[in-house]
């Protein structure tokens, strides 16, 4: 409505626009394309994810803007973006957008394209390399207190060899192993 | 009553015995039999599904493939292993691609996901399977009147079309104790234990405004039903006093250990003393 | 007999035609069923109408005219021969312009393609049946269902134009919600003060009887003989009404949105539906419901369970010009309350964009964003709201909170479509017969829905549509006496076996299924109740769908017999052989025809081995009306049909030719045949080369596919079927 | 007392008032100032809420089925219709019920009662065209810019003596019980919106020109090109309330225009080759059902920026770069474009101003408004003086039907009634 009041255009030289050309117009398809990503195009930009959020006013980018950002293609900014990674995963933005667009999901995908690229916090890379190393991100060390509570000592089934053996053949692996292979 | 698996997961054992027995506890009480799930581990959610979405899904349906092989359905005292599996198990159970793929990865244990075993939270089978007039029946000590608030957590409650729980489940089971759920405008508001290794004020914030806000509508204490939210709402207590200088001094107690007392387990039975934080008020109710 | 013999009417256009005349003339004139051949320069002009009256008196009706498209020339001809007392009903058309000459490079393949479609309407017209006009009384009294302000206004104007009216209301007293609106945009005037005058009119109106506090449970019948059945009050004492025509007018449903526990709607008195706001400013007070308290600070949340796939998918189209009236309204009561109304889009149409000004200029203040939460603290209601365009949270200490809940369709519409036979939409409300040129009525003849059970109406809207829809019942009822040309489906009772199929899928719902009295004579049946059909013409919209699927033939077009079909069919298709492969094609006289003509207008060009067959709907056409086309020595054949979706019949006559066409095509295989010499195409006329195409496939197909097992000789005859 | 009712106007509403007052045995005499009658409808290519020919017509007793096509109405044909194309409404005198109205017709080069548009005169003369193959009534129309030798042939070898190049116009007047304004609307030419530059460049067009392009009865068949060098178009860039909602120019929100606009994104994103279309808009209005269109566009990849355009820059190659502001990103975007679509207001008709001056009704935004100001009865706008269709503002085909028969229901209750 502003371009209406006032008719004059803004001094050229204030204004940096994004070049929507340099922008990844795939970066949507790539998106949606992935197991949640399908109903990314019905958004509609209402912005009910963003109230839904309990933590959105410490963001930079709003949840309905970064879903805004990969309808545009801002592909760089997304994935490098600190908000994906600060995402609480409660879920509440995708239960209460109208339009069924699966938010939180979209941005697990996000992250895993991120990780893809190595863009990973490194406590979050740590907690990875954990995985791999042990099996599982809490090791019984007070065994006595299960004794207390007559619980066998060692967990019943414990079994951490297997899954150590799965995640270094994925993802987590390279991770975790450092550079890619 | 029918057999179960159990799947700990890592949380619980390592962190949480007295949930874990008074889980074990009530089951038995109610004529449950839980058989430990036999070379499984940890589930790795959610970090692991947010740089590892493959290996987040193999590891899961291994464990699902290996409870699979018994028929039963897999029990877990954990909203972390609860989601992970829930999810895990719906994308399987929808998307041929990711199964086949999954699959691939599984044959090679000799593993197969079919799909038979279906995981569910230990608390909505109370509530499914055993019901809540056996359960009535057993209270022996109510906890009259005690005004307790829930912490449902997040990922049994959300997606909601993925776990298919529902928040009446837990109400309804604190009722049956006698006690009064008192309700409080963040019940919906995550723990925060998500954001801790990125950002950890963050997490001890929403850890806080959660306790402020039970507190505030007048909980005498609150209850969990998983080892995550446990050690923000717990354990983060004590560093509330460094932080904030906020003295809460709200006990949070595991659901079964609150059905436990009020079926008339003893306070060792159910692990109270591992509580962080004491739970004088209940106790001093069932003296009284 | 000589009287199955008709004249044949050859138009030359003016000699602008590129087509053998002569040769024209000659192979007419040898025709079996041909009296005499004409050939005129001009058959629209008045001379040319001369000539066609005297054919007319001299052949018994019995005319082919074979010219330009009838679609331009029959109104003429039938308004000509008309006042002048003639009967022009048998007459039949043959469009050998739009058709053939002006689409066709080769003079004489053109010719031969119009001999051909002659010969074939020369055997359609010697069975054809005069038609004739039929008049049937019946009572002029119309029934509305819903005393809101459609079903008042509704009630006024049948009255007006002569008709007595009963007005069922199920609340204790009529009104519906407008009695509540503070201020009914756009006239500035309280829906109190628009009801008034009319409820006074009601009163001093003999002819309108007003049954309030009184429940319609069904209503059974057809037009100008349905049967209400109401229970009044409390007691379950059924009574009946019998009544010729029904005025659908129930209003809407507001969205109670208690499972969104965001809002805490039903948990915290402070928070209201919008129409829960207006009831309160029209019994002017605005008090804080929980305690009394003055209100000081509203919040209104737009779009409550609307655009929303879990709840409402469309927009509710009110809900903004509400909350911006009551907004208006509140300042009013309360010059120094602050409003907020947050909202994803505003959407207030036409001059409504003033008022939304006004309330701007007023001081209301528009948060675009959602609601994160809202909640209580002691004995205040917080709402945090989320402004997208700030990029801000905002809390708000709020004595309101008013949700713009969803508009929904009124309870009870499905249960009573089960027996008054409209179609639903899939979102509940009413579906009217075509949603773009024929609003308010709906699938059932006197049937007519008025208001916001087709979809969200502004008052005035509400009451321009019950205006017209008394104009379509008027149409229908002409005052009682129903007069028109009984053309459409008549029914043989003693064919009928009772197999419903006519009943179940006739896009209008015309035929019903009646008891029959058992005569005697086969008691062997223990007294099992028997059913027929009974279909009256009148009401029938002659598409011939019931003919296509009826088992016996028991029903049919009396201008389209099944015999009439069929010998066309034999008749065009005479010469058709393996060295010249015919293409016939079955075309509606809906869109494909127009599509056809337009084709023609704009010169496109198409392969002459097209031969045509009109039919009122492609839904008229049967497996047993493609396999004679094959039987005959056609090589290919196609329908053309409307749009899916956009049935002229108002129902779904494309779609059931569509499963003959596919049932053709599976039995084709099944024989050995190759399927794929049927297919079904949906014409467009704003796409005229959807036609070209589809000829150049089929007429390709009968050349890749080469000779038929009929052409070879080689086909078992499946087909004794037919008198 | 009775007498014919005059109808200005025919286009969908004032031809479906003519046809039901027709079947009801009024009779009326219907006036367009074109010589073809459809209005804008026979531009518009596909038509919502139903998406088919925007030239389907309702049906009536002289053409059972619900609706026709266009060519198939037979105007100049039935009984109690009397057609006058080429005709303006000159001066109206005399009081309700016995207006003495004054028709100026147009020089009737060609009588459509006797063309049969077989085509000869057209074979030997420019000057001779059909305007659509839908035109109503169906004849051809005789330019006499175009005047040459074969015009004179095609005159005096006419199969039906149909031309006649020597015709005047003519006045007459007539006595009509009734007035029907149905006089519809026009589409803004934002050709003073600045920061649009409408006009100044042969790729930056308004949403009913580019219907002409869909159009496949159009010059390209359809094919979405760019106006100033024919080359297909790879993106699209359509800008909302161009001229609505905006106090320099009209005040009022148009109210067709995003679904109109939306229509079109879907059309090009899912019937044409491939090409990407992006929408700025500063309030998306799908009201009602329409939300359908929107959820489709979103579906079919269409791009919603919420926001203003803040520069249009041509370049060389033809195409024009666009600065946008997307307000819910706080960001500036700059985009390359083949064609720029202006969903340009809805004004009234030049026939509305004419008419609302001469009769002294009351006008809201210049269209034509209820008798009074406090009236809930849209389409009353006169003792004897009714308006139906988008005469009365920014209108749908099916509003404007049934704004029709509500005039003709009202007059027959009025009939009735005296």
């Amino acid at each position: 409505m502003a371009e209406t009041e006032d008719k004059a255009e803004p001094p050229a030289i204030l204004i940096d626009p994004i070049d929507m050309s340099k922008l990844d117009s795939e970066f949507r398809h790539e998106i949606s394309s992935m197991p949640n990503g399908e109903e990314l195009s019905a958004c509609f930009a209402c912005s009910t994810c963003t109230a839904a959020c309990p933590i959105a006013n410490v963001w930079k980018y709003k949840p309905h803007q970064l879903i805004r950002m990969i309808l545009l293609g801002m592909r760089e900014e997304v994935l490098s973006s600190e908000e994906i990674w600060l995402c609480l995963t409660c879920f509440q933005c995708q239960e209460r957008c109208p339009q069924k667009v699966r938010v939180t999901d979209i941005l697990f995908d996000c992250k895993n394209l991120a990780a893809e690229e190595d863009k990973i916090p490194p406590n979050v890379a740590a907690l990875g390399k954990q995985l791999v190393e042990t099996g599982q991100l809490y090791t019984v060390t007070a065994d006595w207190e299960r004794e207390d509570m007559d619980l066998e000592p060692e967990v019943p089934g414990l079994d951490v060899e297997p899954i150590k053996k799965i995640l270094k053949g994925t993802r987590t692996g390279r991770i975790s192993s450092g550079g890619s292979e | 009553m029918p057999t179960y698996n159990l799947y700990m997961g890592c949380s619980v054992p390592a962190n949480y015995p007295n949930y874990e027995a008074a889980m074990t506890r009530v089951a038995n009480a109610f004529g449950i039999q839980l058989d430990y799930l036999e070379g499984v581990a940890c589930c790795g959610s959610p970090n692991l599904r947010a740089i590892d979405h493959f290996g987040w899904l193999v590891v899961n349906a291994r464990t699902l493939a290996i409870a699979d092989k018994t028929g039963n359905d897999t029990i877990t005292p954990c909203n972390g292993c609860f989601g992970s599996l829930k999810d895990v198990y719906h994308i399987l159970v929808h998307d041929a691609d990711s199964r086949e793929a999954v699959n691939k990865e599984l044959k090679k244990e000799g593993l197969e996901f079919k799909g038979l075993s279906k995981p569910r939270h230990f608390v909505e089978v109370l509530y499914t399977d055993v019901g809540m007039e056996e359960i009535k029946k057993k209270i022996t000590t109510p906890l009259d009147g005690v005004g307790i608030s829930i912490h449902y957590g997040c990922h049994i409650l959300r997606p909601a079309d993925v776990t298919e729980f529902k928040p009446e489940i837990l109400d309804e089971l604190l009722r049956v104790t006698g006690a009064t759920v008192v309700e409080y405008p963040l019940w919906k508001q995550c723990c925060g234990a998500t954001v801790l290794p990125v950002n950890e004020a963050l997490g001890i914030r929403l850890a806080r405004d959660k306790l402020k806000s039970m507190k505030e509508a007048g909980a005498e204490f609150a209850t969990v039903v998983c080892p995550a939210c446990a050690n923000q709402l717990d354990l983060q207590q004590l560093d509330l006093k460094k932080s904030y200088g906020e003295d809460y001094n709200l006990p949070i107690l595991f659901l079964p250990q609150i059905l436990g007392l009020a079926m008339g387990l003893s306070e060792e039975e159910v692990g109270l003393s591992m509580n962080r934080v004491p739970a004088g008020p209940i106790l001093s109710h069932l003296r009284g | 007999m000589s009287n199955d013999k008709s004249a044949v009417l050859l138009c030359t256009c003016g000699n602008q035609l590129n087509l053998d005349f002569k040769g024209l003339a000659k192979a007419s004139s040898k025709m079996a069923f041909a009296a005499e051949v004409i050939t005129h320069d001009l058959v629209c002009q008045d001379e040319g109408l001369a000539e066609i009256e005297k054919l007319v008196d001299a052949h018994d009706g019995r005319v082919v005219i074979a010219a330009c498209t009838s679609q331009k020339t029959k109104p003429r001809i039938d308004q000509y021969l008309q006042t002048r007392g003639k009967d022009g009903s048998r007459i039949q058309y043959v469009n050998i312009r739009e058709h053939c000459a002006w689409v066709h490079d080769h003079t004489d393949e053109a010719t031969q393609k119009a001999i051909d479609m002659i010969r074939g309407t020369l055997a359609r017209s010697a069975a054809s049946n005069q038609l004739v006009s039929e008049t049937k009384e019946v009572s002029s009294h119309v029934t509305v269902i819903g005393g809101g302000i459609s079903g008042i206004e509704s009630a006024l104007n049948l009255s007006n134009l002569g008709y007595s009216v009963t007005l069922f209301e199920i609340e204790k007293n009529l009104g519906g919600h407008v009695l509540s609106l503070p201020i009914v945009a756009p006239t500035g005037r309280s829906g109190k003060d628009i009801l008034s005058g009319r409820l006074e009119a009601i009163e001093n109106d003999k002819n309108i009887t007003v049954l309030c506090d009184t429940k319609v449970k069904y209503v059974e019948g057809e037009m100008g003989d349905f049967t209400v059945h109401y229970v009044a009050g409390t007691s379950d004492e059924e009574e009946t009404l019998s009544t010729s025509a029904v005025v659908l007018a129930m209003g809407f449903k507001e969205f109670k949105p208690t499972m969104m526990p965001e809002y805490r709607y039903g948990k915290n008195p402070n928070v209201l539906t919008q129409f829960e706001l207006s009831e309160m400013l029209s019994a002017g007070s605005l008090l804080r419901p929980s305690d009394g308290g003055p209100v000081r600070e509203v919040v209104m949340i737009q779009c409550v369970g609307s655009r929303s796939e879990d709840f409402k998918r469309d927009c509710s189209k009110l809900c903004c010009t509400f909350a911006i009236d009551n907004s208006i309204e509140i300042l009013k009561h309360a010059p120094e309350a602050k409003v907020h109304i947050v909202y994803m889009d505003i959407r207030v149409p036409f001059e409504h964009e003033m008022v939304y000004a006004e309330s701007r200029k007023k001081g209301v203040d528009y948060i675009r964003g959602r609601v994160s939460m809202v909640w209580e603290e002691k004995d205040k209601t917080l709402v945090r709201i989320y402004d997208s365009l700030l990029d801000k949270f905002l809390d708000v200490n709020a004595d309101l909170i008013v949700l713009s809940a969803a508009i929904l369709p009124p309870d009870g519409l499905n249960t009573l479509s089960k027996t008054l036979g409209y179609a639903m939409e899939n979102d509940g409300h009413i579906k009217e017969l075509y949603g773009k040129l024929r609003p308010n009525e709906t699938r059932r003849r006197g049937v007519v829905a008025v208001g916001s059970v087709t979809h969200p109406q502004f008052v005035n809207e509400s009451i321009t549509d019950a205006q017209a829809a008394a104009l379509v019942l008027h149409n229908e009822l002409q005052g009682g006496m129903i007069e028109r040309v009984a053309r459409g489906a008549v029914l043989n009772v003693d064919e009928c076996v009772g197999c419903s199929l006519c009943a179940q899928q006739c896009p209008r719902g015309v035929p019903l299924m009646v008891e029959q009295k058992n005569e005697s004579e086969e008691e062997s049946d223990d007294d099992k109740i028997l059913f027929k059909a009974s279909i009256d013409t009148l009401n029938c919209h002659a598409c011939g769908v019931c003919q296509s699927l009826c088992p016996t033939g028991a029903t049919e077009l009396n201008f389209l017999s099944n015999n009439q079909l069929w010998a066309e069919i034999e008749a065009i298709l005479q010469d058709a052989g393996p060295d010249y492969p015919i293409t016939l094609c079955f075309y509606c006289e809906e869109c494909a025809v127009s599509t056809i003509d337009i084709v023609g207008t704009q010169r496109l060009k198409y392969p002459a081995s097209t031969r045509f067959i009109p039919l009122p709907c492609a839904g008229r056409v049967s497996i047993l009306d493609i396999l004679k086309a094959f039987e005959n020595g056609a090589s290919t054949v196609m329908v053309a049909a409307c749009e899916t979706g956009r049935c002229h019949v108002g129902g779904t006559g494309n779609e059931m030719a569509q499963v003959q066409v596919d049932v053709a095509h599976d039995i084709l295989d099944a024989i050995g045949w190759k399927g794929d010499r049927v297919k079904m195409f949906r014409m467009f006329s704003a796409e005229p080369e959807r036609f070209t195409r589809a000829v150049e496939e089929m007429t390709n197909r009968a050349k890749t596919f080469g000779p038929t097992p009929v052409h070879k000789g080689t086909a078992g005859k499946w087909m004794e079927g037919g008198k | 007392m009775a007498g014919p009712v005059l109808i200005i106007g025919a286009g969908v509403a004032g031809m479906t008032a003519a046809v039901e007052l027709a079947d009801s045995g009024v009779e009326v005499i219907l006036v367009d100032r074109l010589s073809t009658i459809g209005g804008n409808a026979l531009n518009l290519y596909k038509a919502f809420p139903t998406d088919d020919c925007f030239y389907c017509f309702e049906g009536n007793r002289w053409r059972p089925g619900i609706r026709k096509c266009f060519y198939r109405s037979a105007m100049i044909d039935q009984p109690n219709i009397d057609l006058k194309t080429n005709c303006e409404v000159g001066d109206i005198k005399g009081p309700p019920g016995k207006f003495t109205v004054t028709l100026e017709r147009g020089p009737m080069y060609i009588d459509p009662k006797k063309c049969t548009m077989c085509g000869f005169c057209m074979n030997h003369s420019e000057a001779f065209r059909l305007l659509s193959p839908q035109s109503q009534p169906q004849a051809v129309v005789f330019d006499p810019s175009k005047m040459d030798e074969g015009a004179k042939k095609a005159e005096s070898e006419c199969p039906t003596k149909a031309i006649n190049l020597k015709a005047e116009p003519t006045t007459e007047r007539v006595q009509v019980s009734d007035i029907i304004v149905a006089t519809g609307f026009h589409e803004m030419q934002p050709v003073d919106v600045d920061e649009y530059g409408y006009g100044t460049h042969p790729n930056i067009i308004t949403q009913l020109e580019l219907a002409a392009i869909l159009d496949p009865n159009g010059r390209s068949h359809g094919k979405l090109v760019r106006p100033s060098d024919g080359a297909p178009v790879t993106r699209v860039m359509m800008v909302q309330c161009v001229g609505s909602r905006d106090e320099n120019y009209y005040s009022y929100c148009s109210k067709i225009c995003c679904v109109f606009a939306l229509k079109h994104a879907n059309i090009i994103t899912q019937e044409r080759d491939p090409a990407h279309v992006s929408v700025v808009y500063m309030d998306i209005r799908t009201y009602d059902r329409h939300e359908k269109y929107y959820r489709q566009s979103r579906a079919s990849g269409v791009e919603f920026i919420r926001g203003r355009v803040t520069k249009v820059t041509p370049q060389k190659d033809g195409t024009l770069e666009i600065v946008i502001y997307d307000s819910l990103l706080d960001k500036y975007l700059k985009t390359v474009v083949d064609l720029f679509v202006l969903s340009s207001a809805l004004e009234p008709s030049e026939g509305s101003n004419m008419i609302i001056t001469k009769l002294g009704l009351r006008n809201a935004s210049g269209f034509v408004a209820p008798i009074e100001e406090t009236s809930e009865r849209e389409v009353e706008v006169g003792s004897r003086v009714y308006a139906c269709g988008a005469a009365l503002g920014p209108a749908e085909v099916p509003e404007s039907v049934t704004q029709a028969r509500a005039v003709v229901s009202r007059i027959l209750q009025a009939r009735r009634a005296s």
